[in-house]
């Protein structure tokens, strides 16, 4: 019998992955060689490999490389989401330490995982395999699972662990089977190659099994994304995970649901358009409007923003939905945008919390606006833009959300989300009301702010006014990006 | 000199970074460094006024590239013509008079309340100057921030209410019309309209239905904030609890939005459209002017009865920019400016009195007039330009206004519009009497004392302008009539195309019936032809025989 | 003879997947979805994959369920304490009918694509079918093989991060 | 060989059944021995449309499959007995803190 | 001297600026008196020039326009601050700054000691010049101003007294029922302005452009409807059925505002006014007739009611009421020179009327001031016998209510006899001419029996007055007997100026003076009237006699009642109670808008505001945000908690989503 011959590969587009990995191995290693304790140096020193990373990611921008055999492919939509998860990562990274010390549970392996959780989200994003892609997924999920689950004494960080795997398999099981149907289908697992035979079919369409393999997948991957209904675990997770990582989760996951979803969607399946606009015109409606209206009676702030992260998965899904370059480039400037705010909103909840997530509440936020009035004003600017009030880049993504899905002709899409962004304003504007309106209960005498949370409040703020004043050049990355696939 | 409109709108920002230096517990600095900023701008703005020219064009225009991704160009494109010219002056100029009343009216927080009325006063001027539709939208939804928390945090009791409402209601509308934005845009966009650029979509010729939604979208967004009946009810709340600066921001500058909204945008943008709901709109207008009018009658918070009087004086500019003529709407103009100032020295009157006493209650006041007989005068001034007495500001424009309105289709309306005017003289003095009048009764009234010098500075220029608007509005009609008359013939052809030409027999009936579509302009045309008033000329003292029409 | 079979199976696959989900107790329940997994290894085997069969076996019936048993048994979990709400019985059997309906008509209505890869039964018979799953993984699918192994790796850690006494 | 729809109909009775025990059953443990029910359904597909098909993707998947489930076996394992050391419990309607 | 027209609103302007902004440093009275009096008394000679030049010059040149500067011009409609000269407003310059600058010199005295002397004085120079902008506007916006001024200024005055609550109730009705008559003028001035211009592009307000155009009208139609609004207009400030009940309250501003405003000058604006449109009006025999009636029906309803009241102040108001309503009967039957005549002989004897019944009051006021009564000091019923007293005051006021009552030789009988007359003999109304003179006759004989009844009660009999006081009763000072005597000499002789012809002693100086001004007007108003057979001279001489045999009948019945059996008064209110109680509550017409428009109006207000506005509006409103609350409750509490529930709903959306595809 001949000798396998594994081909020649070229490492490139995966070499971020590679760096990651490998950073993530050297850390698990230091950190069981080094003295319990101080673990901050971890954060430090993978936020310094995240930052490397995203430059070595930044420097593949305009290339297009395909490698192992069409499993994987470097182009711009991957390097802009790359950037996107890095970013996430990056800022996670920061604001985890201070409150993992506080919360008592810092270990070590908490930044291995979440490299490795970056792994997977930039396989999903770059991998043109359903393979490559799926196991990107499990990378992402599983260690999701962990991180979720990551404060072992919280009951609440348990269940949420616990409640994302149950739920999270689960939908790995549709996902697995759409998989199988469009496999079943096509004949194989490469996007390009399924591209070209639905290509060649008459009326895809009509393919019924092709169509249930779509929309199985779709179950699958709207799960990650929090999209109704198959939201339901968000809140929940949300709220018990630990704050940094439900930060991480809300905006990486969900953007790394959203490349592969993109990615598959529109690089293999571009001829089922029509069906799966219809689904997504739904999906984007229930999504955003049981989002938006469910948060309106929250009290827990964590919560709030979980329901606030559902419905922005609506509003990206308006996008999707019209599934033209202004609608998909929305989604990827969104994501972007949607990072650098939703995090800072997270890390500002952070610090007002006190051990043990207690001091969650919206009520607990009276009164901040004038004692502590420059976290108020990044939270202020942070809401705000999570509402889609301009000049911050929430809007802009907002505009190109919508603004796609009026192009495309669904007039009706677009109004019922912004009349939800209306809705949602008001509970933003509720938090906001207890920050300026109401008196002051507390002195806020506990927060201290480390500098790597003053650094993540900082790039939080710049990610979150740069894109919203000039944002031409942040929607030119993302409309190249979207111009590939 | 050539963006002196930029340095306009941006010295307030200039001024806000300057506010951040100026440590939070040195509040006179803090104030005189914003009452400065607010009178360089309001020079500056002056300089704008000095070198416009009396022309239809648009002027001072800046046009930059802004933001090109996609579909999308926007371009920070601004301009003024005579239209907006007075709508900025007049943000200017009352700026400075806001600034002054919260001297004493404010004592805390000072520097966060400084950097809202500065970043409020960016806002307004930069949505009056923008000539991109975007850009136009971003100022306009930039100003609710400011304003929300100049209501949410220095507001009265009920302020959180009034804030979330004001915000939230203003939000509905204006997301709307972002969508008919878009929508707009992409229509433009086949047809070869390369950016938002305002003056691009005026040449665009649209469809019927498609003019229809995208009108009402904007007239929704603009009608939120006029207030139009029966959008109107976040106004009275949002007044009561603003603290005097913010009231009198909202009436004089705010609430002009909503009508330079629709002279700018809404009509010129679907004038077809503008013309087919003319009718709907002009009801709502007079409904408002007669139902804010009775409801104003029977408030027992004097702020909230200037609040509903602010809705009946909108209805009034609503109607006369509905007449499609010169004459309507330069009264819309004048009166957006008049209602300006005279309802903005109406919120400072009422902040004075409720600095003193801490209550608004109609009740609780009575016989001031003995006690505080400056404060009286300057009320009683204010009342009656309120009232639109002749020789005041209000006048001009309510006359103009019913006067257009009347030549117009609007003639039905236009009459019981014009019983508005006695209601106002109801209520107002009503309201004046009640406060100033009667005996002195109330203890604590017979302690006030009369307005201090800073009030009297901040009052006077209103009356100044109150009477020089009254009896000389040559200057600022002057300016602004190049600009309308422009509008009127554009929105005019659009009409005739919409085949809107009236036949010449409806226009002898002799007070017209609002069934019969008038001509919306002067139909000079159409008179000589087959006309025996016309022939009347040959026989001077004809006998009434010799009209038709006399014969029911 | 080989229909006859195949019915066998399917019968026995099915009564035990039942059994899985109608077990009071786990123990059972794990049995049962062992005996299911056997079934399907000889599918794998009907289906000319005995590869396959052999992991599934080694794989599923021998790591994982030992390791459900393992932990049943480490949790001393017994039968469940309360009955089970009926009408959730009532709503799960509702919603997998018509689950069931849905997937069924969609296999049976639809075409798959036509066959046209290079590996008949008779190939795998030649050449060995661990072979050509081995050359498979490890040519085109060589970054998926790749990427398992990080997966491992972070399931690992997991594992002792989450269960281990003390960290 | 049988036909490729026997194969695919017992395939769905599988996933169908896994679905309902995942819906129905209260143990946490069994819960996830439906889920991974589920996932061998897919598999049975998979490698019926491999064969059918006559490429070894779908078999190749089936492989990491198994691998991902192993991964998931052991971090959900962990979740499960990290939950009962707080708990006491695996029944799945003791994991509610969190709702509404 | 026409060019300097300006002048003549200027110097009240002037005055009303020093006093208005400096009177309270000031202090000194006689500063403060002085400089508004002169003011006025300058714009008085200004005046006085321009009628020289004008009674110069040729009749047909007697029309003169100033332009001051633009004002508003937009579009096409053009109104510029402008003057107009012309003989109708020479006259009424002349009655307002004569009889005002009387007045002002009357009100330094009267006005004596008054907190405020300096408010009060600003505001009669404001309203001098509010009253010259209205005669003198040459268009109808510019007379708007001065209409609605006068308005303001009377509001003003009549709340002099703000601290009284009946003071401020009487100034705001003043103003709100004014602004009703304003309401019609502005309508009015709409559509004749939309007609001119869209029927025949002339866009215009101007009197003298719209009386160069005025052929091109219409009879009827669109005119009536124009000048029924305008006429609402007149109503309002000429105080006319429908309109008339602010005036008698207008009452409770000091005296000599009741005799400037409510009886000289601003009350006749409405007469002004159909006499500056006459040419409008008369094309609409429809309102022609309509004005007359509500004159007519004024006239004598007003009378009426004069009979009943015991206040002297309210009697001459009533009196006022009924006197425009002969006024507005004389317009309304085309007697438009025999109008503005007897405006002017009115203002004379009038002004004189209400100076007079002040001089009174003032005294009793100060009488009762003494010994610290409260008695009413305007009431009739504390009065009598104050001839003595009060000499001047009494001889003038004797000679003004002869005039009024109309005896020959005075000047209300000249005014009035013409109106009566006119009104029988124009054939403008058909047989209606006979109705309108009769009731003009015996509101005439009303007239003098309440005028007498006030003399009676006021000066005659016994004094009623608290003893005590008797003694502090005294004639006024110099400066208030002064403007008296001069007023009560014009209302003796001032009817010379427009003998009628029949009496053939004088030509007809007034008439033919207004000439120009009506011309036009008779002329167009001579194509629609019915030319029936002209009354003879002997018919008029005989209505003459008749109508001042009525007079004296009426000064009859008042002496028999009032003077010879004072217990007369007494039996007849026993006789008649009820009659007595509606005359005496002015036929409660008060209470019948109360209940009709003002009740309605607030409730209707409250409603709109607590049921409509707050329940209606603000219920959807906040309707909307609780559903979408309630939404949220509902979509909060199947967030359960339970993953069997999640994953159900995962399953769900799965199954609906195939479902749809499947079965689609």
């Amino acid at each position: 019998m001949d000798m396998i011959l594994i081909p020649a590969v070229n490492i490139m587009p995966i070499l971020p992955e590679i760096a990651l990995s490998v950073l993530a191995m050297a850390l698990l290693l230091i950190n069981v060689f080094s003295p319990g304790g101080q673990k901050s140096y971890l954060a430090y020193i993978s936020f310094i490999g995240i930052v490397a990373t995203a430059v070595l990611v930044a420097s593949g921008w305009g290339t297009h490389v395909e490698s192992f055999g069409g499993s994987v492919v470097l182009d711009n939509f991957a390097t802009f989401f790359k950037i996107t998860f890095l970013i996430a990562a990056g800022m996670s990274v920061l604001i985890s330490d201070s409150y993992m010390e506080r919360e008592g549970c810092n270990h070590g392996e908490l930044y291995p995982l979440i490299l490795f959780t970056v792994v997977g989200m930039m396989l999903m994003a770059s991998g043109t395999d359903l393979m490559t892609i799926f196991l990107g997924l499990e990378v992402m999920s599983v260690s999701l699972y962990i991180l979720a689950g990551f404060n072992r004494a919280s009951k609440k960080s348990n269940e949420a662990g616990l409640k994302y795997f149950l739920l999270g398999a689960f939908s790995t099981g549709f996902l697995l089977y759409g998989m199988a149907l469009i496999y079943g289908a096509t004949g194989t697992t490469r996007l390009y190659k399924i591209a070209a035979i639905v290509g060649q079919m008459t009326l895809p369409s009509a393919n019924i099994m092709l169509v249930a393999g779509m929309l199985l997948m779709m179950t699958g991957f709207c799960f990650k994304i929090a999209a109704a209904p198959f939201h339901m675990w968000t809140p929940d997770v949300y709220e018990g995970a630990p704050t940094p990582m439900t930060a991480f989760m809300s905006t990486g996951a969900k953007a790394a649901g959203f490349a592969a979803l993109l990615r598959i969607f529109l690089l293999a399946l571009p001829t089922l358009q029509v069906e799966w606009s219809q689904v997504l015109w739904v999906l984007a409606v229930l999504t955003m409007t049981i989002g938006n209206i469910t948060a309106l009676r929250q009290d827990n702030i964590k919560r709030i923003l979980a329901y606030s992260s559902i419905a922005h998965a609506g509003y990206a899904l308006v996008g999707f939905a019209a599934g033209n370059g202004t609608g998909t480039a929305g989604i990827l400037f969104y994501m972007f945008s949607y990072t650098f705010m939703n995090i800072g909103a997270f890390a500002i909840i952070i610090l007002v919390s006190k051990k043990g997530e207690t001091n969650g509440n919206v009520s607990d936020f009276a009164g901040l606006g004038f004692k502590r009035p420059l976290l108020a004003i990044a939270m202020t600017l942070f809401l705000f833009s999570l509402a889609g009030v301009p000049p911050a880049a929430g809007f802009i993504g907002k505009f190109y959300l919508f603004s796609g899905a009026i192009q495309k002709g669904y007039i009706w899409l677009a109004i019922i989300g912004v009349l939800n962004s209306a809705a949602s304003a008001y509970y933003y504007l509720r938090i906001m009301v207890y920050m300026y309106f109401k008196e002051s209960t507390e002195e806020f005498e506990w927060i201290s702010i480390s500098a790597p949370v003053a650094l993540a409040l900082i790039i939080a703020v710049a990610g979150t006014l740069i894109p919203g004043i000039v944002p031409s050049f942040f929607l030119q990355f993302a409309q190249m990006a979207v111009k590939l696939i | 000199m050539s963006n002196v409109l930029s340095l306009t709108t941006f010295l307030p920002i200039l001024g806000v970074l300057l506010l951040l230096f100026i440590p939070k517990d040195s509040k006179g600095v803090l104030r005189n460094v914003t009452l400065a900023v607010t009178v360089v701008t309001f020079l500056v703005s002056l300089i704008i006024l000095n070198g416009f020219q009396t022309n239809a064009e648009f002027q001072f225009v800046e046009n930059v590239p802004w933001i090109a991704a996609g579909p999308f160009v926007m371009r920070y494109n601004i301009g003024i013509d005579g239209i907006s010219l007075w709508l900025v002056i007049l943000t200017t100029f009352i700026m400075p008079i806001a600034v002054l009343s919260t001297y004493t009216a404010v004592e805390e927080k000072v520097k966060e309340y400084m950097i809202c009325l500065l970043l409020l006063e960016t806002g307004m001027l930069g949505a009056f100057i923008s000539l991109d539709l975007f850009l136009f939208y971003i100022f306009w939804e930039v100003m609710l921030i400011p304003m929300y928390f100049m209501i949410g945090i220095w507001g009265g009791k009920n302020k959180i209410y009034a804030a979330v409402k004001f915000f939230i209601y203003t939000m509905v509308g204006s997301l709307l019309m972002l969508v008919a934005l878009v929508y707009l845009y992409f229509q433009g966009l086949n047809a070869g309209i390369t950016d938002f650029g305002l003056l691009h979509f005026f040449s665009l010729k649209l469809d019927m239905a498609t003019q229809i939604w995208l009108f009402l979208a904007f007239a929704f967004a603009f009608a939120i904030k006029v207030p139009m009946f029966p959008l109107h009810t976040w106004l009275p709340d949002a007044h009561t609890e603003a603290p005097t600066a913010g009231s009198v921001i909202l009436a004089a500058v705010l609430l002009k939005m909503g009508t330079y909204g629709y002279v700018r945008f809404a009509i010129p943008l679907f004038p077809e459209a503008a013309h087919k709901f003319a009718p709907l709109i002009a009801t709502l207008a007079v409904i408002g002017i007669i139902y804010a009018a009775l409801v104003a009658m029977v408030q027992e918070d004097v702020k909230k009865l200037v609040a509903y009087s602010s809705v009946a004086h909108l209805g009034f500019v609503m109607l006369g920019v509905f007449a499609f003529n010169v004459e309507g709407i330069s009264g819309g103009m004048l009166q957006m400016i008049n209602h300006g100032i005279s309802t903005g020295a109406l919120f400072l009157i009422v902040g004075f009195i409720y600095e003193r006493r801490h209550t608004r209650l109609i009740t609780d006041f009575g016989g001031l007039s003995k006690q505080m007989p400056i404060f009286a005068t300057v009320f009683m001034i204010v009342t009656f330009s309120s009232v639109g007495l002749p020789g005041t500001n209000g006048f001009v424009g309510e006359f103009l206004i019913l006067l257009g309105a009347f030549e117009s289709q609007l003639r039905w309306w236009t009459i019981i519009a014009t019983s508005g005017v006695i209601l106002s003289a109801v209520y107002m003095l009503w309201v004046f009497q009640r406060v100033m009048f009667g005996e002195l009764d109330n203890p604590k009234n017979q302690k006030l004392p009369d307005l201090n010098a800073r009030e009297i500075a901040i009052m006077v220029p209103l009356l100044v302008m109150i009477f020089f608007m009254g009896l000389y509005p040559k200057p600022f009609i002057d300016k602004m009539d190049p600009a309308i008359k422009k509008l009127v013939a554009q929105i005019r052809v659009s009409s005739v195309n919409a085949s809107v030409i009236p036949s010449p027999n409806q226009t002898m009936m002799p007070t017209g019936n609002p069934g019969s579509s008038m001509p919306a302009g002067h139909q000079v045309e159409s008179a000589p032809a087959g006309h025996p008033a016309a022939e009347a000329p040959a026989a001077p003292h004809g006998a009434p025989a010799v009209n038709p029409h006399e014969q029911k | 003879m080989e229909t006859l079979f195949f019915l066998i199976i399917t019968l026995i696959a099915i009564i035990s997947a039942i059994l899985v989900i109608t077990c009071k107790n786990p123990i059972n329940s794990a049995l049962a979805l062992i005996m299911t997994f056997f079934c399907l290894a000889t599918y794998y085997v009907m289906l000319d994959a005995p590869f396959m069969a052999a992991v599934q076996v080694m794989v599923y019936a021998g790591a994982i369920m030992v390791l459900m048993v393992f932990t049943i048994m480490l949790l001393n979990v017994r039968v469940d304490a309360t009955k089970t709400h009926s009408h959730k019985v009532v709503f799960g059997l509702i919603i997998g009918f018509f689950s069931f309906i849905n997937i069924a008509y969609v296999l049976v209505k639809s075409q798959a694509a036509l066959p046209t890869g290079p590996y008949s039964g008779e190939m795998i018979k030649k050449i060995g079918h661990t072979e050509l799953v081995g050359r498979e993984i490890f040519t085109n699918f060589l970054l998926p093989f790749e990427i398992t192994s990080i997966l491992l790796l972070v399931a690992i850690v997991g594992a002792v991060i989450l269960a281990k006494k003390k960290i | 060989m049988e036909n490729l729809n026997s194969y695919l109909i017992v395939s769905a009775i599988l996933f169908t059944i896994g679905t309902i025990g995942v819906l129905t059953r209260k143990n946490v443990i069994v819960i996830f021995m439906c889920i991974e029910l589920m996932l061998n359904a897919v598999n049975l597909t998979f490698v019926a449309f491999s064969r059918y098909l006559g490429n070894l993707d779908g078999q190749v998947f089936v492989f990491f499959i198994m691998t991902v489930a192993a991964a998931e076996a052991a971090v959900g394992l962990a979740l499960i007995i990290a939950f009962f050391n707080n708990k006491e419990s695996i029944d799945v309607e003791d994991i509610n803190i969190m709702k509404w | 001297m026409f060019d300097n027209v300006w002048l003549i609103p200027l110097f009240p302007l002037i005055g009303f600026l020093i006093n208005g902004l400096f009177g309270k440093k000031i202090k000194n009275e006689a500063v403060i008196g002085g400089i508004g009096t002169l003011m006025i008394f300058l714009s008085f000679l200004v005046s006085c020039g321009i009628l020289m030049q004008m009674i110069g010059l040729p009749p047909e040149q007697r029309v003169f326009e100033k332009v001051l500067f633009p004002w508003i011009h937009s579009g096409n409609f053009k109104a510029d601050m402008a003057f107009l000269v012309d003989p109708l407003s020479v006259i009424m310059i002349m009655v307002v700054t004569g009889v005002g600058s009387l007045i002002h010199l009357y009100s330094i005295g009267y006005m004596h000691g008054e907190e405020g002397f300096y408010r009060f004085f600003a505001y009669l120079n404001l309203f001098c010049m509010s009253m010259l902008l209205l005669v003198l506007g040459s268009n109808m916006l510019v007379m708007f101003i001065g209409w609605e001024g006068v308005g303001l200024c009377s509001y003003l005055l009549i709340g002099y007294y703000f601290h009284k609550k009946s003071a401020g109730d009487a100034a705001k009705k003043a103003f709100v029922m004014n602004r009703v008559g304003d309401f019609g003028f502005l309508i009015g001035l709409f559509t004749l302005y939309w007609w001119f211009g869209s029927n025949h592009n002339i866009w215009t307000v101007n009197f003298v452009e719209i009386k160069a155009a005025s052929h091109l009208l219409p009879y009827s139609g669109v005119v009536t409807f124009a000048t029924l609004c305008f006429f609402v207009g007149a109503t309002g400030k000429s105080a006319q059925i429908p309109l008339f009940t602010w005036l008698p309250d207008a009452m409770e501003g000091p005296t000599p505002v009741s005799a400037l405003i409510h009886a000289a000058t601003m009350v006749t604006a409405g007469v002004y006014m159909i006499g500056r449109m006459s040419f409008v009006f008369v094309k609409s025999p429809e309102t022609m007739m309509v004005i007359a009636v509500v004159g007519a029906a004024t006239a004598i309803f007003a009378a009426t009611i004069g009979t009943a009241q015991n206040d002297i102040k309210r009697v001459l108001a009533y009196s006022t009421v009924s006197q425009l309503g002969f006024m507005f009967l004389a317009m309304g039957v085309g007697a438009f020179s025999a109008g503005i005549f007897h405006l002017m002989t009115h203002a004379f004897f009038k002004a004189c009327l209400f100076l007079g019944s002040g001089s009174v009051i003032h005294s009793m006021h100060h009488a009762l001031h003494k010994i610290h009564a409260h008695d009413d000091a305007q009431d009739m019923r504390n009065m009598g016998g104050l001839r003595k007293a009060m000499p001047i005051t009494f001889l003038t006021f004797l000679v003004s209510t002869i005039a009024i009552s109309g005896i020959p030789g005075f000047s209300g009988f000249f005014s009035k006899d013409e109106i009566l007359w006119m009104a029988f003999a124009n054939p403008y109304h058909g047989n209606l001419n006979i109705v309108l003179w009769a009731i003009g006759a015996i509101a005439a004989c009303f007239t003098a029996f309440y005028m007498f009844r006030l003399v009676f009660m006021t000066f005659f009999g016994e004094c009623r007055i608290n003893p005590k006081a008797k003694g502090y009763l005294h004639e006024s000072p110099l400066v208030i007997t002064i403007p008296l005597m001069v007023l009560g000499t014009l209302a003796a002789v001032g009817g010379y100026l427009g003998m009628p012809k029949i009496l053939g002693m004088l030509p007809n100086y007034f008439e033919h003076w207004l000439d120009p001004v009506f011309e036009l007007a008779n002329e167009y108003g001579s194509t629609y009237a019915h030319h029936g057979a002209h009354p003879s001279h002997a018919i008029e001489w005989g209505l003459m006699g008749l109508s001042v045999v009525i007079a004296l009948v009426g000064i009859a019945i008042a002496f028999t009642m009032y003077v010879k059996n004072t217990e007369l008064p007494g039996k007849f209110v026993a006789t008649f109670p009820t009659l007595h109680r509606v005359v005496y509550n002015k036929w409660y017409v008060d209470e019948l808008y109360d209940y009709i428009f003002v009740n309605p109006c607030k409730a209707f207000g409250q409603f709109l505001w607590k049921g409509f506005d707050v329940l209606v509006i603000d219920g959807v409103v906040n309707g909307v945000a609780n559903v979408v609350m309630g939404f949220s409750g509902i979509f909060r509490y199947l967030q359960s908690g339970l993953i069997y529930n999640y994953a159900f709903s995962m399953v769900l959306g799965v199954v609906v989503m195939l479902g749809y595809f499947i079965f689609k």
